[in-house]
């Protein structure tokens, strides 16, 4: 029972992790039709940032601001100075210019801060919650994870839905030309969602280094997962993105503590091959394809 | 569409371009290849230097750590050239990067021996990145000494790989002492594995279950590469084992560690050799949570092995050679165990290279190899080369991790594989370097 | 008073305007008229800045709109309601007003619905239906509502009748026509449809090729039968 | 006289494109003879990991280039083959005949490729990548769990065929040079190589090829004229993993081993990166990706050294280098390496033509 309870716990802190990558995915996905696969290595880099303060002895909440600040500004950045040009170009470039950012920001990470793992502070007790003589793996920092996840998808919400950034977003996503005739500054909605995402995936390696080990290959594997949760759930929907998060999370969690820790990668195929073949654009897909 | 029909001559096209740009790299045919009869001088020795290639991960996932061991053996040849080099010859010594790929290893040692000529191979990191190789190593005839992995198979066949040495003990008798010790020590135990999934948890488990199969409650197996291992130390907790043996690397060592602490599981620990460097585990764990384990080693109490004296034991001869050395000829960081691996790795290759003689071949620098058995050297316990066995250290003490020092519990056991007896034998321990911190060692035969 | 100048635009080689000149007056419709491919569209997607002109000037109130970027236009008092209606589907009928709303040039009160809903009962009842299920009528009222929730001065209004049944197109121009008169709202209409369009316009032009060929009060276009065969297809 | 006849002859042969085809093929394979015997060993096996490389990027370039599907999972199917290869030269005495084992990589591989083109076929765009993705991470762990028979973590090694003797004997009397283990691999390498991409051309030229480009361009159009799209695009999916189970194939024998970790995501990656550095939907181009992808890295990391950095700083140079050459070639080459000289040349040609983008004509 305390096992099934462990693994459950696990893959839902996990999970929340997944769905923030995933949201971060959605979002730049929702405004530039770009997956952008150098997800992973921004979020590793703005990690380090905050390593980097953390170690000058300052606290964990000035590395943890510093690094969702250095996300933003890469995140705007690398719209601006390298996305631009490939934007409303055919799909295979983003990709591959993704890719080439992913390997460069790797390479550059290596280089500054060396390949060796690197111990990363939790803010909160990584002591699992005693109830009853039983331990209970959630811990002070999982906790904290799935909170910040929450607080990060409401807060989401209220901007796109409440505010007139916000709505500003989501037109320029929706249809370009239409948002720039009613007085929309595209380009920079753009840059803005760009920013956004690279934060909220700046959270999601925060959140995954936080009492666990980082180097520069630690975010790896979450884009293959973070990716798979988008997909799974819709690469449109950043509701599907959280479901599809916590959905994967769960599920592999329980396949590695019960069926096989190698069989992890090859269940997320499963999970996925299953729900695409029954909705071939994911969980939360509309029923209308936009496409023409 | 003309394009593609227009291709195949196009390719022509790049094949010759490819061609002038490889002749110009390659510089025509090497006249002696590996196959050389002459009586010229043995690839890769020249006059005044000696060429040794060694693959590891530099980069990539596995990386960390192991990345310090050929800066290690760096140092030392550094030394050694500094004091003269081998019989007036200087040690070269090329690594190339393979990133834990056997696809990479296999190009990159490829190009070691074909391109850069390498007279022998020296500690070349991996299981599987090093299986890709070794059947061309030995149709080769390269020497392959002291590959870095304690996987039986590059020495419990010599008929069929002649020119490949283990070095450090490999995972079976590792396991073999382990149980053994576990047997006579807490024979009410109840025992979880914590394996990694491939050779070393393979050949461990085989070595264990040899002395206390029935003490096993449970195995819990990790893929290398998946850092979640919540799922596995919850199998082990929920099945009540109060004893885990860890056969593991260094980072999943820690892993292990902080997951037990969430899940406030405290059962007795044992990490094989390969996943408990103190130091590194330590500097590891050192930022968690609530200040405890920042003042408090967390590996404070672990058992484990060793076969070589570590960065701990500064009293020790050797240790204080190898600090000599890295102060003098190190570059940056300072001296781990990771170096010291790679220190006590090319101090055996220039014994060896000494026993070969004055104008080593690949083929004398073998059959020398074959003689060394108990020669001096850093290692607690001797080596097993023989023309029948190319296994490498055979044994090594189990010891109780006090704050960053190991302080033994046992003599250094030796062991071979399969029922082979264990015994106690100090003989090696006791040796100390020799004064010049090189190796003199007489032509062998 | 919108005033177009020698107003020159290309594609590559191909010139799509040449040197078009005419003025649109306030409170009045002015049709712009001419077969396919003649520059309508292209005439008021470089008035509205989504493309860039070669040369001429476009001014409204004394200002020289050519060569500024579109997201400017709304602030200027220039809206634009494109072909093919430009409803996001995917967003509701309120936020696609909203979003309408947020481009005007006054912005130190809040934006009128009010008046928008007035005009347009149906998007009241509708305001948060997903803008995709609305039909091709009701879509075009909504564009035309977004369009005035900016409180512009010059409407910009690219083939209203598209795909509409009669009874629409009837409907929508009524609304139009009400529009320049009550508010004293600048129209400047593109129209395939000559004849209704001209039923309800003050001023014609009509172009061809990309060049201005006739310029008149709308009833004596309608009159020219010359012109008609040549030009307008009726 | 002679010299008319011989002219009239190509002429004739010139005529089809399945002959102009072979007579590539056979230029092409002049040319590897004569360069694989006068580069050294070293070269020969850099040669033979192109070879492989080459016969994987040409089949993903036809399907990225000519059919519009993205994969990013082709070095699953490349394991497919390689494991297959590797369990058939894996502790055998008597090895099959080396054109078996190779059919039989072929073989599996295309009822994998089949099983995941007819699940593909009905995804699109980034639906296809995510799946794709998910399979290259997946396969590796299939291998770790049968590791029984796959040989697990360690993988199977692969115990490289002789060169038979005819063969041998048959290079002797064309080049008077003997054939090496390495050469021998080189050789079977570029055969299937040209073999693949003389195939490949052929098809391309042929009805599927244009029903291929027809379903890339507009799938709605192209179901109008009675295309089916559905089995176009799984067609193309099983060329492309046939022509990756060749190149696992040939991999096991040059790396000599089937393991896990030889197969991890950034292979699957840098084959579709290989794709459009060359230049998407251009046979030629992918032999220039997989050339880039074979020298590039070993080129970087000697140069490194030769600048006076140490072994960690050029090993990490290459990875930096290559990253930037991606993005450097999508931003200022965007047609890739063969369209943007060819572009280049058709403008010095005929300066009023506006350049072509293969990529938008690929992918549009």
């Amino acid at each position: 029972m305390q096992q099934l309870l462990t693994t459950f716990l696990t893959g839902l802190t996990l999970g929340m992790v997944y769905a923030a990558f995933a949201l971060a995915l959605v979002l730049i996905w929702r405004s530039t039709r770009i997956v952008n696969f150098a997800q992973a290595p921004m979020a590793m880099i703005t990690t380090y940032v905050a390593l980097v303060i953390v170690d000058a002895g300052m606290s964990y909440w000035i590395g943890f601001a510093a690094a969702l600040l250095s996300g933003l500004v890469l995140g705007a950045v690398i719209e601006r100075v390298v996305i631009r040009p490939v934007e409303g170009k055919p799909e295979i470039n983003a990709i591959i210019l993704t890719l080439g950012l992913f390997v460069v920001i790797h390479a550059v990470a290596a280089i500054i801060f060396g390949s060796g793992f690197r111990s990363f502070p939790a803010p909160f007790g990584l002591r699992g919650f005693e109830a009853g003589g039983v331990t209970i793996a959630l811990t002070g920092f999982a906790v904290f994870t799935i909170c910040s996840v929450a607080v990060v998808m409401l807060l989401l919400v209220a901007l796109f839905q409440h505010t007139d950034i916000g709505l500003k977003m989501r037109a320029s996503a929706f249809n370009q030309e239409v948002s720039r005739m009613l007085g929309v500054k595209v380009t920079r909605m753009l840059t803005l969602g760009w920013a956004l995402a690279a934060v909220v995936g700046s959270l999601s390696g925060l959140l995954i280094a936080g009492g666990s080990l980082v180097s520069p290959s630690y975010m790896d594997s979450v884009v293959v997962y973070g990716f798979v949760a988008a997909v799974l759930g819709g690469l449109d929907s950043p509701g599907g993105a959280v479901v599809g998060g916590l959905l994967l999370g769960v599920s592999l969690s329980f396949v590695s503590g019960y069926v096989g820790s190698d069989l992890v990668a090859l269940a997320s195929l499963a999970i996925l091959i299953v729900v695409l073949l029954v909705r071939p654009a994911g969980l939360f897909s509309h029923a209308t394809a936009r496409r023409v | 569409m003309k394009r593609w029909t227009k291709q195949m001559t196009r390719i022509a096209g790049l094949i010759t371009v490819g061609a002038l740009v490889a002749a110009c790299g390659a510089g025509g045919r090497p006249s002696s290849g590996s196959s050389s009869d002459t009586a010229a001088a043995e690839v890769g020795i020249t006059k005044d230097t000696v060429t040794v290639g060694a693959t590891f991960p530099l980069t990539g996932v596995a990386a960390p750590g192991y990345s310090e061991i050929p800066t290690g053996a760096q140092a030392y040849f550094d030394y050694v050239n500094a004091n003269g080099g081998v019989n007036g010859r200087k040690i070269k010594y090329i690594v190339r990067d393979d990133g834990y790929n056997p696809t990479t290893t296999s190009e990159v040692t490829n190009e070691l021996v074909l391109k850069d000529q390498v007279f022998a191979m020296l500690g070349a990191l991996g299981t599987p990145t090093h299986s890709a190789v070794v059947d061309f190593l030995n149709s080769e005839k390269v020497p392959d000494l002291f590959v870095s992995s304690g996987s039986i198979q590059w020495g419990n066949d010599p008929k069929a790989k002649p020119y490949t040495f283990g070095w450090q003990p490999d995972y079976e008798i590792e396991g073999k002492i382990i149980g053994q010790w576990v047997a006579k020590n807490m024979p009410d135990a109840k025992v979880g594995l914590f394996l990694q999934d491939d050779d070393l948890g393979v050949d461990s488990e085989k070595g264990v279950r040899r002395y206390i199969d029935k003490q096993i409650v449970k195995v819990a197996k990790y893929t290398s590469g998946n850092t979640d291992v919540a799922p596995q130390i919850a199998a082990l907790k929920a099945s009540g084992a109060d004893l885990v043996l860890g056969f593991n690397v260094p980072a999943y060592t820690a892993l292990s560690q902080l997951v037990a602490m969430k899940l406030n599981y405290k059962p007795k620990w044992f990490y094989a050799n390969i996943g408990s460097d103190p130091e590194l585990i330590g500097s590891l764990l050192s930022k968690f949570s609530e200040g405890a384990v920042g003042k408090v080693n967390p590996l404070d109490g672990v058992l484990t092995t060793e076969y070589i004296p570590g960065v701990d034991a500064t009293d020790n001869a050797w240790v204080q050679l190898w600090q000599k050395v890295w102060d003098k000829h190190g570059k940056d960081g300072h001296l781990t165990n990771y170096r010291i691996y790679g220190m006590s790795e090319a101090y055996a290759f220039v014994q060896a290279l000494q026993a070969a003689g004055k104008n080593p071949t690949r083929k004398g620098i073998v059959d020398a190899v074959e003689k060394m058995g108990n020669d001096a050297g850093p290692p607690l316990a001797p080596f097993r080369y023989s023309a029948d066995s190319h296994l490498g250290i055979s044994g090594m003490r189990v010891v109780q991790l006090k704050g960053l020092v190991a302080d033994p519990l046992t003599p250094v056991l030796v062991t071979d594989l399969g029922a082979a007896p264990i015994k106690e034998d100090d003989s090696a321990a006791k040796d100390g370097p020799p004064a010049s911190g090189i190796p003199e060692v007489k032509p062998a035969g | 008073m919108l005033d177009i100048r020698d107003l020159t635009t290309s594609f590559g080689p191909v010139k799509a305007l040449d040197g078009v000149t005419f003025t649109a007056p306030k409170g009045k419709i002015t049709a712009v008229l001419g077969a396919n491919g003649a520059g309508k569209t292209t005439l008021l997607r470089t008035v509205s800045g989504l493309i860039r002109p070669d040369r001429g000037s476009v001014h409204l109130d004394g200002q020289d709109l050519a060569r500024m970027p579109a997201e400017k236009m709304p602030g200027l008092g220039l809206a634009h309601v494109p072909e093919g209606r430009g409803v996001i589907t995917e967003l509701t009928v309120e936020e696609n007003l909203r979003l309408g709303g947020l481009g005007r040039a006054d912005r130190s009160r809040p934006a009128d619905f009010d008046r928008v809903y007035s005009i347009f009962p149906l998007l009241n009842d509708r305001r948060n239906a997903i803008a995709h299920v609305l039909s091709g009528g009701e879509r075009q009222m909504l564009v035309i509502g977004r369009a005035l929730m900016a409180e512009p001065k010059v409407l910009l209004l690219d083939e209203p009748s598209l795909g509409l049944a009669p009874r629409a197109v009837a409907q929508i121009f009524e609304l139009v026509r009400g529009l320049a008169e009550s508010e004293g709202l600048t129209v400047v209409l593109v129209e395939q449809n000559a004849r209704s369009a001209l039923s309800i316009a003050d001023i014609g032009v009509v172009l061809n090729l990309g060049r201005l060929v006739a310029q008149d009060e709308a009833t004596a276009l309608a009159a020219d039968e010359k012109l008609r065969h040549a030009y307008l297809g009726f | 006289m002679s010299r008319v006849a011989f002219g009239s002859l190509i002429g004739h042969l010139r005529r089809t494109p399945l002959r102009r085809n072979l007579i590539g093929g056979l230029i092409g394979l002049v040319v590897v003879i004569l360069v694989l015997e006068s580069v050294s060993p070293f070269r020969q096996g850099q040669f033979a990991t192109m070879a492989y490389l080459g016969i994987a990027v040409g089949g993903l370039t036809v399907l990225t280039g000519l059919n519009g599907q993205l994969s990013l999972g082709h070095g699953a199917l490349m394991a497919v083959g390689a494991y297959t290869a590797a369990l058939m030269l894996h502790d055998v005495d008597k090895p099959l005949p080396l054109p078996v084992v190779m059919l039989l990589s072929v073989l599996v591989t295309v009822v994998v490729g089949a099983v995941v083109g007819v699940a593909a076929a009905r995804l699109h765009g980034p639906y296809i990548a995510g799946a794709t993705l998910a399979l290259a991470v997946a396969m590796p762990g299939i291998a770790s769990f049968f590791g029984d028979n796959l040989g697990g973590e360690q993988g199977l090694s692969v115990s490289t065929p002789e060169a038979p003797g005819w063969f041998a004997d048959a290079v002797y009397f064309l080049t008077a040079h003997d054939v090496t283990g390495t050469k021998y691999l080189a050789y079977v390498g570029w055969i299937g190589l040209i073999i693949s991409f003389v195939l490949l051309a052929n098809l391309s030229a042929s009805r599927v090829g244009r029903t291929w480009r027809a379903v890339r361009d507009d799938e709605a159009a192209a179901e109008l004229a009675g295309i089916n799209v559905g089995r176009a695009r799984v067609k193309a999916f099983v060329v492309s993993a046939a022509c990756a189970g060749l190149a696992g194939g040939v991999m096991a024998m040059v790396v000599r081993i089937a393991a896990p970790s030889g197969f991890p995501l950034t292979l699957s990656l840098s084959l579709l990166t290989a794709v459009v550095l060359g230049g998407l939907g251009s046979l030629f181009g992918a032999l220039i990706g997989a050339a880039l992808l074979t020298f590039l890295p070993q080129a970087v990391t000697g140069l490194g050294q030769s600048l006076g950095l140490g072994d960690l700083q050029s090993a990490q140079l290459a990875p930096l280098v290559y990253g930037l050459t991606l993005v450097l070639v999508i931003l200022l080459a965007p047609a890739g390496l063969v369209g943007t000289i060819r572009n280049a040349w058709r403008r010095r040609q005929s300066p009023d033509t506006a350049p072509i983008h293969p990529q938008q004509e690929a992918m549009q």
